[in-house]
């Protein structure tokens, strides 16, 4: 227990959690059940990837970025190929446009199912959270299906995609879009008249415009306010310049927006997918990119499932880049989340914090280990069996 | 009908051995029920037996700042408690083995011992997952408690007895009072879930918020009691309300039908709610749940 | 229109239906034919272009050089590094290296089977008695 | 607003505090700052309306060495901070250079609240201090990290090596 002066009780979340699927720290000052403060503290898997990518070639460099996070791995290393190929001026063919705009887009159908899910378990809602994930399989098996892995799907390389989409493919596509499509729409149904369910997401953790705006909100969350702020209708990138989408919001602000946002998210993700696979343009799937990439800087910007994906990547002359900075969706919701928590009940924090859909992996990319020998940081397995033993001698 | 010896009865019928084996059985025919609801497998017939082995087999770890005696005697109390009240209940439809008038009332504070000594398992320690849980426990037991007490009370009005085995006899004799109190038992129904700390009730030991709630600390064989001691609360629960409302326990095959029954719904309804916020469980309890059940009453006593 | 408990028909539904749990070891799915497992090389056509070993982001592949006149190489492949990415095959330009999905439950509790090389039997033994010869002569000299 | 009409904008708004400016992308101004006009030239597009700050982006210049040698501690040179803001396509990134040896640039957070975060990286990674934030605490990087090595630096090769 941690009093401090004026008697305010401090109640920690994380670093670990059931609230938080990954470590992350919170620090919330409660008066009875009412929030009065509230911090953070990131970095538990900082993985130094800015840092690494300095010492990689530039096509290493797109799997490590592509591991920064699982659930949104496919837009990284498409930001990372995007903005390698503006620098390098490779125009890259359109079947493999479309390819990454596909892929991009299942994955945001994964990621929106999955957050649902998270987001209900949170509330306490598990059958839902059960039936959601159960439909998330769909897309994660047509993922699986198309790139041979369910996450780090690695379909990107400089110069375009490496995997083809053959009809067979696209048939099995179709059908799971008519499944997920009907799925969606029940929760959608769902998740805005149960009440039950809305007494813990109705006017909870409201954010409005003017703050969304102000705060640097990005994605869902900003979208939720009714701040139009979509990568993909801003600045059309991939195969979003031939098929547009259109930028979903709603202007409640609460977490009940957050959801029907991301689920009305999933129906038009749906809507996109079937056009791409009714006009898939034909043509090689990539393109060749020199080794050594000319010099210049560029900002190359791309929306991942939860907001607005920032990538800064400098290029010597060299075949290793100068510097690459990930500025990932998450970062800029942290603040406009922890400035709002204030005078919300503390039964409401969990869902608050995950209404942004936070991916602590996605924000934290530092610290690399490599001398394992002389480092008493780093035990091997032996040792901790070994301080195991001792410790309960 | 039969009587038990009382030795016997404290030991292995119906108080001890019998009703460890049917509390795990119950538990775990309600975890199947729910995962089956939610598409899911479920645990296997034996789980909960082999949780509690597990668990009884383990080191049991007394925290730093708390008083030792209270954390190790806490649990054995609440069980104790659950026990206790099963001598009082016609349980596997025999006839209880201690009957007085006024049992009634005895076996309501039994059980609600459970949860006090879950309150106070909670505030002993320094957890503050275990403050807030335990905060929370004792504000849920307060609201539930008068709205599942009052839903209990129309059959003994009916009755003109506070005695258990009458008001089962009573309601062997005349037509189901589920009939006549459709209220009474819904609220009664939804009480002892409250009582059982069930979702949309879990409020007090809502993992994603608090961990465990009051039990985030205990492990080991205190854990393993508080397990089991809510396990019996839920038998000795299902046997209370259906013995009032469903047409009384005549005979075992009728306790396990009547009893499974309601667990049935007991699941179900599990399944469909999200967690009620505790200021949501209160505000339901007082502004909905004690009204109904008094209304429920007014016309019991009118008629 | 609000409702309480809207998802019960689901739930009803569900009670009868099958469970959607895999039972996975004892019950396995098949996996798609893209699924990327194990690595595999085939020596025949390879020209020790290396360009697989330096856009391997784990350094998870060697290429030891045998004899460079006569192609002949051997792989040393560290399956405990290897991240699937598959982008050695991509940049294979004599199509040399294969992942297959046949073999892909790669767990296990020694590290012994991560390890694994490749190449023509005859000039890995031939190697391997070189070694040996080597790892003779350096006992030799410490005696 | 398009594209060329916003960067317009944004270019005679921040015309008292340019240094020199440049068009590294088609939908890209970077304007190069002093360092003490920072807060001003935030404000003038925070009044404006004109974007959100998007990022913080940190870049190591230390001076080039001499030919064979490597980069150490010892090196000099200067850090490069960006702040770009976007606006629809476009995108206007305010460029500010600060030598090794006197790392100090204003805070943000009295105009963007949000961006403490950003900052709090800054310092971590570079050692840039941050004239005014409300929050020095260690962010991503551990409590026991030590004084004066900054992962993002060039020199930085790892812990316990330079």
């Amino acid at each position: 227990m941690t009093t401090n002066k004026t008697n305010k009780f401090t109640v920690p979340i994380g670093p670990q959690h059931p609230a938080l699927k990954e470590p992350g720290h919170f620090e919330f000052t409660v008066d009875g059940e009412i929030v009065t403060g509230a911090t953070a503290r990131l970095g538990y898997v900082h993985r130094g990837i800015e840092k690494a990518t300095e010492s990689r070639n530039w096509i290493q460099d797109v799997y490590i970025l592509e591991r920064i996070c699982g659930i949104c791995s496919h837009v990284h290393a498409m930001a990372f190929a995007q903005g390698v190929e503006m620098l390098a001026n490779v125009e890259i063919p359109p079947r493999a446009r479309a390819i990454r705009t596909l892929i991009a887009e299942l994955e945001r159908i994964h990621s929106h199912m999955l957050w649902a899910g998270v987001a209900a378990h949170e509330g306490g809602f598990d059958t839902l959270f059960m039936y959601i994930w159960r439909d998330r399989e769909t897309v994660m098996e047509l993922l699986e299906m198309l790139t041979g892995n369910r996450v780090n799907y690695s379909a990107n390389v400089l110069g375009g995609v490496k995997f083809d989409v053959q009809q067979d493919q696209i048939d099995e596509i179709r059908k799971g879009m008519d499944k997920l499509e009907e799925r969606s729409r029940y929760y959608l149904e769902i998740v805005t008249t149960d009440e039950t369910f809305l007494g813990r997401t109705r006017s909870i953790g409201i954010m409005d415009k003017k703050d969304a705006a102000v705060l640097g909100a990005v994605g869902p969350t900003a979208r939720a306010s009714g701040v139009e702020r979509d990568v993909r209708v801003d600045v059309p990138y991939a195969y979003y310049p031939d098929f547009p989408t259109v930028s979903i919001t709603d202007n409640a602000g609460d977490l009940e927006a957050r959801f029907v946002v991301r689920m009305k998210e999933v129906l038009e993700s749906v809507r996109l997918i079937r056009e791409i696979l009714d006009h898939l343009p034909e043509g090689d799937l990539a393109v060749r990119v020199p080794r050594r990439i000319p010099e210049g800087q560029v900002i190359s910007r791309v929306e991942a499932p939860r907001g607005e994906l920032f990538y800064y990547i400098e290029s010597n002359g060299t075949d290793t880049p100068e510097r690459v900075k990930v500025r990932t969706p998450t970062l800029p919701n942290w603040g406009s989340v922890l400035a709002l928590a204030v005078g919300h009940k503390l039964a409401d924090m969990p869902m608050i914090l995950v209404g942004i859909d936070p991916c602590f992996s996605c924000n934290d990319r530092m610290v690399h280990i490599t001398n394992n020998k002389n480092n008493d940081q780093v035990w091997s397995w032996e040792q901790l069996r070994q301080y195991g033993i001792e410790y309960y001698k | 009908m039969i009587k038990v010896t009382p030795l016997l009865a404290l030991l292995i019928f119906p108080g001890g051995l019998f009703l460890l084996n049917i509390g795990m059985f119950y538990e775990w025919i309600d975890r199947k029920l729910v995962a089956r609801f939610q598409n899911r497998i479920g645990p296997r017939w034996f789980q909960p037996l082999a949780d509690t082995i597990k668990l009884l087999a383990k080191e049991e770890i007394i925290p730093e700042k708390v008083h030792a005696g209270l954390f190790t005697f806490l649990p054995v109390f609440g069980m104790a408690g659950a026990l206790a009240s099963a001598l009082y209940v016609p349980l596997a439809g025999f006839a209880p083995s201690y009957s007085f008038s006024g049992d009634l009332i005895v076996v309501l504070y039994l059980l609600s011992m459970m949860t006090l000594c879950l309150g106070l398992a909670g505030s002993n320690t320094v957890n503050r997952f275990s403050l807030v849980g335990a905060t929370r426990t004792l504000t849920q037991l307060f609201s539930y408690e008068a709205p599942f007490m009052l839903a209990l009370l129309g059959p003994a009005i009916l009755t003109q007895s506070w005695q258990i085995s009458e008001i089962n006899f009573f309601a062997q004799d005349n037509i189901w009072i589920l009939v006549t109190q459709p209220i009474g038992f819904l609220v009664a129904l939804i009480g002892l879930m409250g009582k059982l700390e069930l979702p949309p009730f879990d409020a007090p030991e809502a993992e994603t918020e608090i961990v465990s709630g009051a039990l985030t600390e205990y492990s080991g064989r205190g854990l393993a009691l508080f397990h089991v001691g809510k396990d019996i609360e839920l038998v000795i629960g299902l046997t209370l309300v259906s013995a009032f409302y469903l047409g009384g326990l005549a005979n075992p095959l009728e306790f396990v039908l009547k009893t499974l029954g309601l667990l049935v719904v007991m699941a179900l309804l599990q399944s469909l709610f999200a967690r009620l916020r505790i200021d949501q469980t209160v505000g339901l309890w007082w502004r909905l749940g004690a009204l109904l059940a008094l209304i429920q009453l007014l016309v019991v006593l009118v008629f | 229109m609000l409702q309480i408990g809207s998802l019960v028909g689901n739930v009803l539904q569900s009670l009868f239906k099958r469970p959607d749990t895999e039972l996975y070891p004892f019950e396995k799915k098949e996996v798609p034919p893209r699924l990327r497992g194990t690595l595999v090389w085939n020596p025949d056509k390879c020209t020790g272009c290396m360009l697989c070993v330096k856009d391997c982001p784990a350094n998870a592949l060697e290429l030891v050089v045998l004899d460079k006149k006569n192609k002949k190489f051997m792989m040393r492949y560290h399956a405990d590094r290897c991240i699937y990415c598959s982008q050695c095959v991509v940049s294979c330009r004599m199509n040399c290296l294969k992942m297959i999905s046949e073999e892909w439950e790669l767990a296990s509790a020694q590290k012994e089977p991560f390890f694994v090389e490749y190449g023509k039997s005859e000039e890995i033994e031939q190697l391997l008695l070189e070694k040996e010869a080597q790892s003779d002569a350096e006992n030799n000299g410490q005696e | 607003m398009n594209t060329t009409e916003a960067l317009a904008k944004a270019e005679t708004l921040l015309g008292s505090v340019t240094v020199s400016s440049d068009r590294p992308q088609e939908n890209r101004l970077d304007i190069d700052i002093k360092t003490e006009d920072l807060q001003k030239s935030i404000q003038i597009l925070i009044d404006n309306e004109w974007g959100y700050l998007s990022a913080i982006v940190g870049v190591d210049r230390p001076d080039k060495p001499a030919d064979g040698e490597e980069i150490t501690a010892d090196t000099n040179g200067k850090v490069e901070i960006l702040y770009p803001f976007c606006e629809g396509n476009a995108i206007v990134t305010l460029r500010l250079s600060v030598p090794y040896d006197n790392p100090v640039v204003d805070t943000i957070c009295t105009i963007i609240p949000s961006a403490t975060l950003y900052e709090r990286e800054m310092i971590e990674m570079y050692g840039i201090e941050i004239k005014g934030t409300p929050d020095t605490n260690k962010l991503l990087l551990p409590d026991d990290w030590p004084e004066g090595q900054y992962p993002l630096r060039k020199s930085f090769k790892g812990l316990g090596q330079s």
